[in-house]
């Protein structure tokens, strides 16, 4: 964020504040701010989710759609992220301002998604070698008011925890194409396994220490700030299964630096495991927040509530 | 000091040097550069070469693909030439997508490959309207310090002389397609097109031609890039473009010629030798 | 890297290198910066020491054998060519800072009131400069983006060379005052601001001398 | 896909004939025996903890005669160009900024992968590993000496044979010393592959294929890691991580990369230290030239002065 | 594109005498100027003179893929373009917002009111099918270029004809002109659009001029609109409305509009019936195997035009047919007996070779090869 | 061969038609057809350009080559350039420092010699504009047809199976090649040759140009 | 340790309004006739045509006898002379910093309106036109009082007063300016230690209350100050009116002094301030607040 700008005393103010943990909204190094979500509230969408975190707004849509797998992984499906910071975020987005920004944040989840261990694109296979889905994943910055790849990354996997991907029959037919069935029945579909979908922490390095969840401030204030992917706990989504299997500890899928500054190796190793803790707290508030909405609205359709205060 | 001059009176500069007979780098007028030629030393392509004439050094790398042909000429494959000229080769270039005169050079570099003839797009073809070869040789440009066609051309023969082409076998009725990258045969090449450079500069009382000019050198002659280029193939010319610059009279017509013909001659010693030693090294 | 003082050329040094402790007696200088109570270098070239006359310390700098990749300073002294001029102020290319050659020219702007340090207020840039002069300067602090401010306001600075109205190219004029110049072949004058040095012979000479070998009776 | 005027295209359905060999399609494990024989050494008999740095790193300046500074590195395959040109204009950049920029740009040569053939066009890996570059690169350059100006980086990947980023990394770091851009200290970077318990020290562009392939195995590591460092700073500029792996091994790896990087930095120096010392040369003979030349142009001062002071 | 700005004078002239019935060139209200139609060598090349707007159509056909949701229809697709030519204002290959605007208005004429059979362009369903494309170049900017474009579209679609094909299996063969007759174009109804500049919301002119354009559209020094704007009917001989779309100021009542289409009612019937009469004059000239070209455009007669038709010159009849061959044998024997160059080529590392120039070698940095790592 | 050679007899160029101001908004415009080939050309300047493409010693030229239809290709980037260049060393650029000047040139039949007869129809539109030039040029195309012979203003079906296709620009003063670009192969005598036959035919269009001109100011 | 994360659904949304005791004025919307155009003269926000006099903007009608105009509910900040306002430096010009102030247009704070140090009002000379980011660069904030009112609305700043000038350490709060009411004094020192700068421009300045060392000259020292770290009481209670000050805004109430210190004492009932964050809290404050501000109304 080119725009912000901030006085040398303020930004001292707030690294004093850093240091003694205590940062200028109360909040200690790894306090997250409020958050607000709702799922399914795009309508035409498979599946989608909306994020508010402070001043933060994101909204994420799942299409799905019928595509030949890759020649080297047959039996594998696609997905594609897709970032628009819209204009109305902030006035830097204005023609091609945010699309660096977009980029690097739709890089970033694509790197994360992509081990097998934190997204089986197994699941989206329909037939090996000819037919599976592609899930595009498009995710629409309304408002930024800092750290967005966490709250992007909050809102995609929820976005996925609530798809529905229709069953479909294939059969092969002479001359090797494929005849798929769709059923009629639109509930006649299938949830994904998103349990172990990663989610982003942004550790800001402000003076020596990093802290969680930055305001737009803070990421001003800040030279370096690293950006962790770890995969989710399949626990805190599915409980009735997690006797089956055991807690795995969680995994990076993705690490990178971002910003002008460099850090000690050291603080690295600790920002990295800093990042950990925090993941696995996000973790599991995402994982009771939509198991809670699941049960709210079971069986009767759901009424969104969408943007309005 | 001598710099700083060059900066302030750059005009005077340059023909001071002219009109006493040498050029800014020590050369004569027909003097061309050392030429310096290295085949197959990328292995991700197909077949490559490097070429380095002065300073400025050109890279050739071509790769195979399978297509099938267009429906007008069903007996004929593909032969895609371009030539990448990218920021890092020259402050005047941006990057981006390629500027006018880097679109004016790779025409000039396949324009010359074509009328040359010297590859029958009718070889590239395996089966007429089911499937042929698209030979895509991209040149790249490490650094541009003028003459840039003439050390394209090189480049891009050598490694035509030096590709080989997988045997290919299609069945008709399953349309299924096998290659065999063991067994290489290697494509015809008809003649040997070389392209020399000249910058026509104008002195008061007379014109001279400078051979091989430097990227400086072309500068000073009005005009980006060489303004007079001789292309011949085995005697026969293959094409002169001369843009702008200043005017050419028949008396240096002749001696461009001439000069042409020589290089020519130097030029095919050299990719003979390279690719020699090449086989050699290989065996 | 002792094995290259005996090359006698002196210390080679390349960035990152810790070169002195930065303190008292030793002050970091060009090419080099300082941190944590040591002296770095920034550059890949020579190691010069030599000792700063008004305070005692030694000032540590590395010279690097090209031009450094850093722009015009306040208050170097620039060569630069005039491009545009109007009543307010002059618009030039920076092309030398120093000795050392630019590979890209840079913006510099020249006010009315930084040409003459002499009744500002009747300065017409018109009788000072005209296009393609080639004029040397000083450049002030940076206010605006991609502009350097210059000022002239010195008897050294000013125009050195220029070349009269329709006289051929390459013919200079030789300076008559410290405000006009004359055209040897023409005669013509026109009004400058000019410095005071003899251009014409200075790179009459230099290009001479440069070339290496002897035409001196080439004129 | 559209089609792009400005250069000559191919025939839209134009497929790499590699598609139809025979080994085109490998099992996991196949292209895991390729790797390392019994022994375990590696294809290009490399241990799996020596880099080919060790043994054929190959770095030249001053390759490009139109470039301030210029830097050519090759890691037995892998050969990278990188070119650093005079700071200039930011183009449509309208606030004051204190600090210059860095403009990198990545590019690999059309012929420079095994696989596929590379668009001319920018695509997202290359503008991915552009602002990696320049991630690693920014903290080690002193930007504040040319404020509102850029300098521009440009890396040209002739082939790609894995740890092709480290390579740019280093190559950009040697140019921009040989353009004589300040900075704070020289910039070198290595690269890991990591599969299961092997740790690829520096691999090459099969052995990267393979790490970020997803093992059939559950729970086992398997990614590629990029540092790059400013060894005697002690900081590191970026770190690239992907795949999928426990933070005991990422901060295992941390050890041997940091490693790495150290050992890479007597060669830098090297290059650098012979190219002053070739600079260094050249520019004795010329200033011997120089010397009478300016005592030839002093005379002649004096005697314009006399004339002055005379009328 | 750097706007043209008219001085209020000239305003506030054009806005009098307007309302006082007048136009700058002597016209009535609903008169048009002089429209002209010329055709090329080619089918379905035109161009169309407006009084002194001038706008060249060329109508190219290719065969594709057909569109997944429209697997049996062919595709049209129109291009404007309006290079420094038309006017010095416009930039070379820059979109300015005339472009688009004209580009959309022409699709919503010609495509959206589905005037053309684009099932007749379908040759194989799914796979193969014609795609019409219209390039429109606007050669002198006069005013009213959106009727001008128009007439021109249309009457090059008109005129056009596509080569014939026959299909045997699944292979298709296109016939060039020479073997079959080529195809018309077959167009259900003759859309044309028509522009009526609105002066202070009564006054209606059809077929501005550039001056009277933008005086309408502009607003008066307070900024204040003038009530006046540009009306853009579209209607076919059939007196059907395709397309309406104003742009300027807002209009307050609607019975202007409603005589504006009255008008262009006529008007539209006028063009429609000319635009065919010339085509079939053209296609008898054709049929008589007369030559038509643009080069008839040129007035011979005209004070400022000229023409030569016999340029003759005696020079030497000369064969060089055999002197090749010689000069061929000539350079063979130069080749043998060329005198030593004064270039060696030495073989150097493996793998290269390079020339050194008797008086020294060169110092340069090769692209090793892997048998040199030794560094 | 021998009889041949001395025998000497008439060789024809295509008729030639142009008209000037043939566009009312442009500063200078001209059509011209030779035979059946046929293109327009207007030229706008010198006028004011933005000062990134200024330069100061100089005026820019920028030429634009219209298709006719069609998507742009390089093949027009290289008309242009040679357009361009041949018109850089005609104009007196120098005269107007700091300015534009842009030629548009929008190609309308082509039945061979298209990119001669637009060089030839710019040089009578730069006439027309008025802009200073140091001469004027004409461009001549001829072919070397598969019996050997060079035949001058070759028509569109000799130009299909013609070995050779070459095209030369004189200017008007020393009559000295400004501009050379060639198709096909052929050998050194016939090239030769080429020049000279194209060289005597330039005369032609100087002519033509003299009495358009010498027309032109009797009208004003 | 563990982080503190709360993700609450939409369905959980709390309403943030608070009925104010005060029923709402009339309200118009943009081209709604407010009065015929005779004995009305017709002033911000208004327009006339075909003699009725019509709403340009959505808002409330003020009237001052003759003078109609309509106030916005939202919009940028709309200088008058002698507002106090809190601004941020953008940009470094000839003899005049560039001002980021919420209105239209950015406000200039000319070189000749600054108290230089060493004070009195001396003769600038090209020294100090050099030396201007030094003094004030970009980025830094300044407290200052509107000294006049351009043609075109922009403002011109000065701070020759001591209380103006440079700001120290602490943070910032942007709000409505309509939430800002106009008042003689914007600077407080709340009882809580904690001095606060209100701007008109609805920026809002919260900073520890400056101790008396540091009058007049000796810049060093002031500086040396400044980077002082802050202790962790003052921070703790910054914090606090921070997200008190928050909390008001979210329900839309007026600020002054008085709003802000009962918001402050009623939030001290949550020992931890960054519960403070959440909706409940902080409506459940706004509300107390409302509720005591009425009540002082009523007496």
């Amino acid at each position: 964020m080119a725009g912000l700008l901030l006085s040398p005393t303020e930004k001292v103010f707030i690294l004093h504040g850093v240091q003694d943990d205590y940062r200028s909204d109360g909040r200690s190094n790894i306090d997250y701010r409020p958050m607000e979500l709702e799922t399914d509230v795009v309508s035409h969408a498979s599946g989608s989710a909306r994020l508010r975190l402070a001043n933060t707004d994101i909204l994420v849509g799942v299409k799905t759609e019928i595509d030949v797998p890759k020649p080297d992984k047959p039996d594998c499906g696609k997905l594609e992220f897709f970032v628009d910071c819209s204009a109305n975020a902030t006035p830097e987005f204005e023609g091609r301002g945010g699309e660096q920004l977009a980029n690097s944040i739709s890089n970033m989840m694509q790197k994360a998604y992509h081990s097998s261990q934190a997204f089986n694109l197994k699941q989206l296979c329909i037939f090996e070698g000819k037919q599976c889905w592609k899930l595009y994943i498009d995710i629409l910055i309304l408002e930024c008011g800092g750290n967005l790849c966490d709250a992007v990354s909050l809102a995609v996997k929820a976005a996925l925890f609530n798809t529905r991907i229709p069953f479909v029959k294939a059969a092969l037919m002479d001359g090797g194409n494929i005849d798929l069935q769709l059923s009629d029945d639109p509930y006649d579909s299938k949830l994904l396994d998103v349990g172990s979908a990663p989610l982003l922490v942004t550790l800001c390095k402000i003076g020596d220490k990093c802290v969680v969840d930055p305001s737009a401030e803070e990421e001003n204030c800040s030279v370096i700030s690293l950006i962790v992917g770890l995969t989710g706990d399949r626990k805190y989504y599915y409980p009735k299964d997690a006797d089956k299997q055991q807690s795995v500890e969680s995994k990076c899928t993705t690490i990178g630096m971002n910003g002008p500054g460099s850090v000690a190796p050291k603080t690295l190793k600790d920002a990295i495991n800093q990042g950990i803790v925090a993941a696995k707290s996000l973790d599991e508030a995402l994982g009771q927040a939509l198991l809670k909405e699941r049960q709210q609205n079971i069986g009767i359709k759901k009424h969104s509530y969408g943007f309005l205060k | 000091m001598a710099e700083i001059y060059k900066l302030i009176h750059p005009l005077k500069y340059f023909t001071d040097y002219i009109s006493r007979e040498v050029r800014p780098d020590g050369r004569k007028f027909d003097e061309q550069r050392n030429i310096k030629l290295n085949v197959n030393s990328l292995k991700t392509a197909e077949a490559s070469a490097v070429v380095k004439c002065g300073n400025t050094t050109v890279v050739c790398g071509i790769q195979l693909e399978l297509a099938t042909p267009k429906a007008e000429e069903p007996d004929l494959g593909y032969l895609v030439t371009n030539l990448e000229l990218p920021a890092l080769c020259s402050p005047k270039y941006r990057p981006g997508p390629p500027s006018d005169h880097a679109q004016v050079t790779n025409y000039l570099v396949s324009d010359i490959i074509t009328n040359s003839k010297c590859i029958n797009l009718k070889d590239l073809c395996i089966v007429p309207d089911k499937l042929a070869w698209v030979l895509y040789c991209d040149i790249v440009c490490l650094d541009n310090d003028g003459s840039l066609v003439d050390a394209c051309i090189i480049a891009l023969m050598a490694s035509l002389k030096t590709l080989c082409l997988p045997s290919v076998t299609y069945d008709n009725d399953t349309e299924d397609i096998k290659v065999n990258a063991d067994i290489r045969t290697p494509l015809k090449v008809h003649g040997l097109p070389v392209a020399t450079s000249f910058a026509v500069y104008k002195l008061p009382d007379r014109n001279i031609l400078l051979t091989d000019p430097s990227a400086y050198e072309e500068e000073m002659c009005g005009g980006i890039g060489a303004n007079f280029i001789v292309c011949s193939n085995e005697g026969l010319l293959c094409g002169t473009q001369k843009f702008g610059g200043s005017n050419l009279l028949s008396d240096s017509q002749e001696e461009s010629l001439k000069i042409s013909r020589d290089r020519t001659n130097v030029v095919k010693k050299v990719i003979e030798t390279s690719i020699k030693n090449d086989n050699e090294f290989v065996s | 890297m002792d094995k290259e003082n005996a090359k006698g050329i002196g210390k080679i040094c390349i960035p990152g290198m810790r070169l002195s402790l930065s303190n008292k007696e030793f002050i970091s200088g060009p090419g080099t910066y300082e941190l944590k109570g040591y002296i770095y270098a920034t550059l890949a070239g020579i190691l010069k020491m030599e000792a700063d006359e008004k305070t005692k310390a030694t000032m540590v700098s590395v010279e690097s054998p090209r031009t450094p990749s850093v722009l015009p300073k306040a208050g170097d002294i620039v060569t630069a060519k005039v491009t545009v001029v109007n009543s307010r102020m002059v618009q030039c290319m920076i092309l030398c800072v120093g000795s050392s050659i630019l590979a890209r020219p840079y913006k510099g702007i020249l006010k009315k009131e930084d040409i003459k340090s002499t009744d500002k207020d009747r300065i017409d840039p018109y009788k000072c400069f005209r296009p393609s002069d080639v004029i040397l300067a000083r450049v002030l602090p940076m206010t605006e983006i991609h502009w350097y401010h210059l000022s002239t306001a010195e008897n050294e600075l000013g125009v050195v060379i220029a070349v009269a109205e329709g006289s051929p190219q390459g013919v200079s004029m030789v300076p008559i005052s410290w405000s006009e110049m004359q055209c040897p072949k023409t005669l013509v004058k026109e009004p400058r601001k000019v410095a005071r040095v003899i251009p014409e012979n200075i790179n009459q000479t230099m290009f001479q001398e440069s070339k290496g070998d002897t035409e001196q009776n080439s004129k | 896909m559209p089609l792009d005027y400005r250069r000559f295209n191919g025939p839209d359905d134009s497929v790499s004939y590699k598609r139809f060999t025979d080994n085109y399609l490998k099992s996991y494990d196949e292209l895991y025996e390729e790797l390392i024989d019994k022994n375990s050494r590696r294809k290009d008999g490399r241990k799996l903890d020596e880099a080919r740095s060790m043994c054929m790193f190959f770095a030249r300046t001053d390759l490009i005669s139109q470039a301030k500074g210029s830097a050519y590195i090759e890691l037995k395959k892998t050969k990278v160009v990188c070119s650093v040109f005079d700071p200039r204009e930011i183009p449509h950049q309208n606030e004051f900024s204190q600090l210059g920029q860095l403009y990198c740009e990545v590019k690999f040569a059309p012929f420079s992968c095994v696989r596929q053939r590379r668009p001319h066009a920018p695509d997202a890996e290359e503008r991915a590993l552009s602002v990696a570059l320049r991630q690693a690169l920014e903290p080690a350059v002193c930007r504040h000496l040319f404020p509102n100006y850029q300098v521009d980086v440009f890396v040209y990947i002739l082939e790609h044979d894995g740890a092709c980023l480290a390579a740019a990394i280093n190559a950009a770091g040697l140019a921009l010393a040989n353009a004589s851009v300040p900075m704070y200290d020289i910039i070198t970077a290595c690269s890991l592959a990591i599969i299961g318990e092997k740790v690829f020290v520096d691999p090459t562009e099969a052995e990267e294929h393979l790490a970020i392939m997803s093992p059939d195995t559950e729970g086992t590591n398997h990614g590629i890691i990029t540092m790059s460092m400013m060894s005697e700073l002690k900081q590191v500029s970026d770190f690239m991580q992907i795949g999928s792996m426990d933070v005991q091994c990422v901060t295992k790896v941390m050890e041997i990369l940091e490693k790495e990087c150290e050992t890479i930095v007597p060669n830098i120096q090297k290059v650098l230290v012979l190219n002053v010392v070739q600079c260094f040369n050249q520019r004795k003979q010329l200033e011997a030239e120089a010397k009478e030349r300016e005592a030839a142009l002093n005379a002649k001062m004096e005697e314009w002065k006399k004339i002055l002071n005379a009328g | 594109m750097k706007d043209v700005f008219l001085s209020n004078c000239e305003k506030s002239f054009l806005q009098r005498i307007v309302s006082e019935g007048h136009r700058l060139d002597g016209r009535n209200y609903n008169e048009s100027r002089r429209l002209n139609i010329s055709f090329g060598s080619e089918y379905g090349s035109c161009i169309v003179s407006l009084g002194e707007t001038k706008v060249l159509a060329q109508v190219s056909c290719e065969v594709t893929q057909p569109k997944q949701i429209r697997p049996n229809e062919g595709i049209l697709y129109i291009n404007v373009e309006i290079s420094p030519m038309a006017a010095p204002q416009f930039e070379a290959n820059r979109q300015t917002d005339l472009t688009v605007y004209l580009n959309r208005l022409l699709e919503k004429c010609y495509k959206d009111s589905k005037c053309i059979d684009l099932e007749s362009l379908c040759i194989v369903v799914e796979e193969k099918v014609w795609s019409l494309r219209v390039d429109v170049k606007i050669l002198n900017h006069g005013g009213n270029l959106i009727e001008c474009s128009s007439i021109a579209t249309l009457t090059s679609l008109a005129h056009f004809k596509r080569p014939d094909v026959t299909r045997s299996g699944d292979s298709v063969i296109i016939h060039t002109i020479a073997e079959k007759d080529p195809i018309p174009t077959v167009l259900y109804h003759y859309p044309v659009c028509m522009t009526f500049a609105i002066f202070n919301n009564d006054v209606l002119l059809s077929d501005p001029s550039f001056i009277e354009e933008s005086v309408c559209t502009s607003s008066t020094e307070e900024g204040i609109n003038t009530g006046g704007g540009l009306l853009v009917v579209g209607m076919n001989q059939y007196k059907e409305l395709c397309l309406l779309d104003l742009n300027g100021a807002a209009l307050y009542d609607s019975n202007i509009v409603h005589k504006a289409i009255v008008s262009a009612a006529d008007r539209s019937k006028e063009i429609v019936d000319l635009v065919k009469k010339i085509i079939i004059s053209d296609d008898t000239m054709r049929q008589k195997r007369s030559k038509i070209n643009f080069a008839d455009i040129i007035t011979s007669e005209h004070m400022l035009s000229l023409t030569q038709k016999e340029l003759t010159i005696q020079l030497k009849n000369y064969n060089v047919d055999d002197m090749t061959s010689k000069t061929e044998r000539m350079q063979v024997e130069d080749d043998v007996k060329s005198e030593p160059s004064k270039y060696d080529v030495v073989p150097s590392l493996p793998q290269t070779a390079e020339i050194v120039s008797k008086k020294g070698g060169s110092q340069w940095i090769e692209i090793s090869s892997d048998s040199e790592e030794d560094q | 061969m021998g009889m041949e050679k001395n025998v000497s007899k008439d060789f024809k160029l295509k008729p030639m038609k142009c008209e000037l101001n043939f566009l009312s908004k442009s500063d200078g415009s001209t059509i011209l057809s030779q035979g059946d080939t046929v293109a327009v050309v207007s030229v706008n300047g010198p006028l004011d350009i933005k000062s990134t493409s200024q330069s100061i010693e100089k005026s820019t030229l920028e030429v634009l080559y219209c298709t006719k239809g069609g998507k742009p290709s390089v093949a027009d980037r290289y008309k242009e350039n040679v357009i361009r260049q041949t018109c850089e060393t005609a104009i007196l650029g120098s005269l107007y420092p700091r300015t534009g000047i842009t030629v548009t040139i929008q190609e309308l039949e082509d039945y061979g010699g298209l990119l001669s007869c637009c060089l030839n129809c710019t040089c009578l539109a730069l006439l027309n504009s008025g802009v200073s030039m140091r001469c004027v040029y004409a461009a001549v195309t001829c072919a070397v047809d598969e019996s050997g012979d060079i035949v001058l203003e070759p028509p569109k079906h000799q130009l299909q199976t013609a070995r050779a296709v070459m095209t030369f620009v004189y200017d008007s003063r020393e009559k000295s090649l400004v501009t050379s670009f060639t198709e096909g192969m052929f050998s050194e005598d016939t090239y030769k040759e080429a020049l000279a036959r194209c060289h005597a035919a330039s005369d032609l269009i100087f002519s033509f140009y003299r009495d358009i001109v010498s027309k032109y100011a009797n009208v004003i | 340790m563990t982080g503190h994360v709360s993700i609450r659904l939409a369905s959980e949304r709390v309403n943030a309004c608070v009925a104010s005791g005060s029923e709402l004025p009339r309200f118009y919307t943009p081209g709604e006739v407010i009065s015929g155009m005779q004995d009305f003269m017709r002033g911000h926000g208004t327009y006339a045509e075909d003699d009725c006099l019509k709403a340009s903007v959505a808002g409330v009608m003020q009237k001052v006898n003759k003078l109609i105009c309509i106030r916005p509910l939202k919009s940028r900040y709309v200088g008058e002379i002698g507002d106090v306002i809190v601004g941020r430096v953008l940009e470094v010009q000839q003899r005049r910093w560039k001002v980021e102030s919420n209105s239209r247009l950015d406000s200039v704070l000319q070189l000749s309106a600054v108290n230089l140090p060493g004070g009195e009002l001396r003769r600038r000379s090209a020294e100090d036109e050099q030396m201007m980011r030094k003094h004030l660069q970009e980025g830094d904030l300044i407290s200052a009082e509107v000294q006049s009112v351009f043609s075109d609305g922009s403002l011109s700043l000065h701070t020759r007063s001591l209380k103006y000038g440079k700001l120290p350490q602490g943070t910032l709060i942007k709000v409505f300016p309509s939430l800002v009411k106009r008042r003689k004094n914007h600077f407080h020192n709340l009882p809580c230690g904690i001095s606060v700068i209100i701007g008109n421009n609805g920026y809002i300045w919260i900073s520890p209350q400056k101790h008396d060392l540091m009058v007049e000259g000796n810049v060093d020292e002031i500086q040396n100050y400044d980077m002082q770290p802050v202790t962790r009481s003052d921070r703790e209670t910054m914090a606090r009116i921070k997200n008190c000050i928050a909390a008001l805004v979210a329900s839309k109430m007026m600020l002054d002094d008085t709003s802000i210190m009962f918001a402050y004492e009623e939030s001290l009932k949550y020992e931890l301030v960054k519960d403070l964050l959440d909706p409940e809290a902080m409506l459940d404050i706004a509300f107390l607040t409302q509720h005591r501000i009425n009540n002082i109304m009523e007496e």
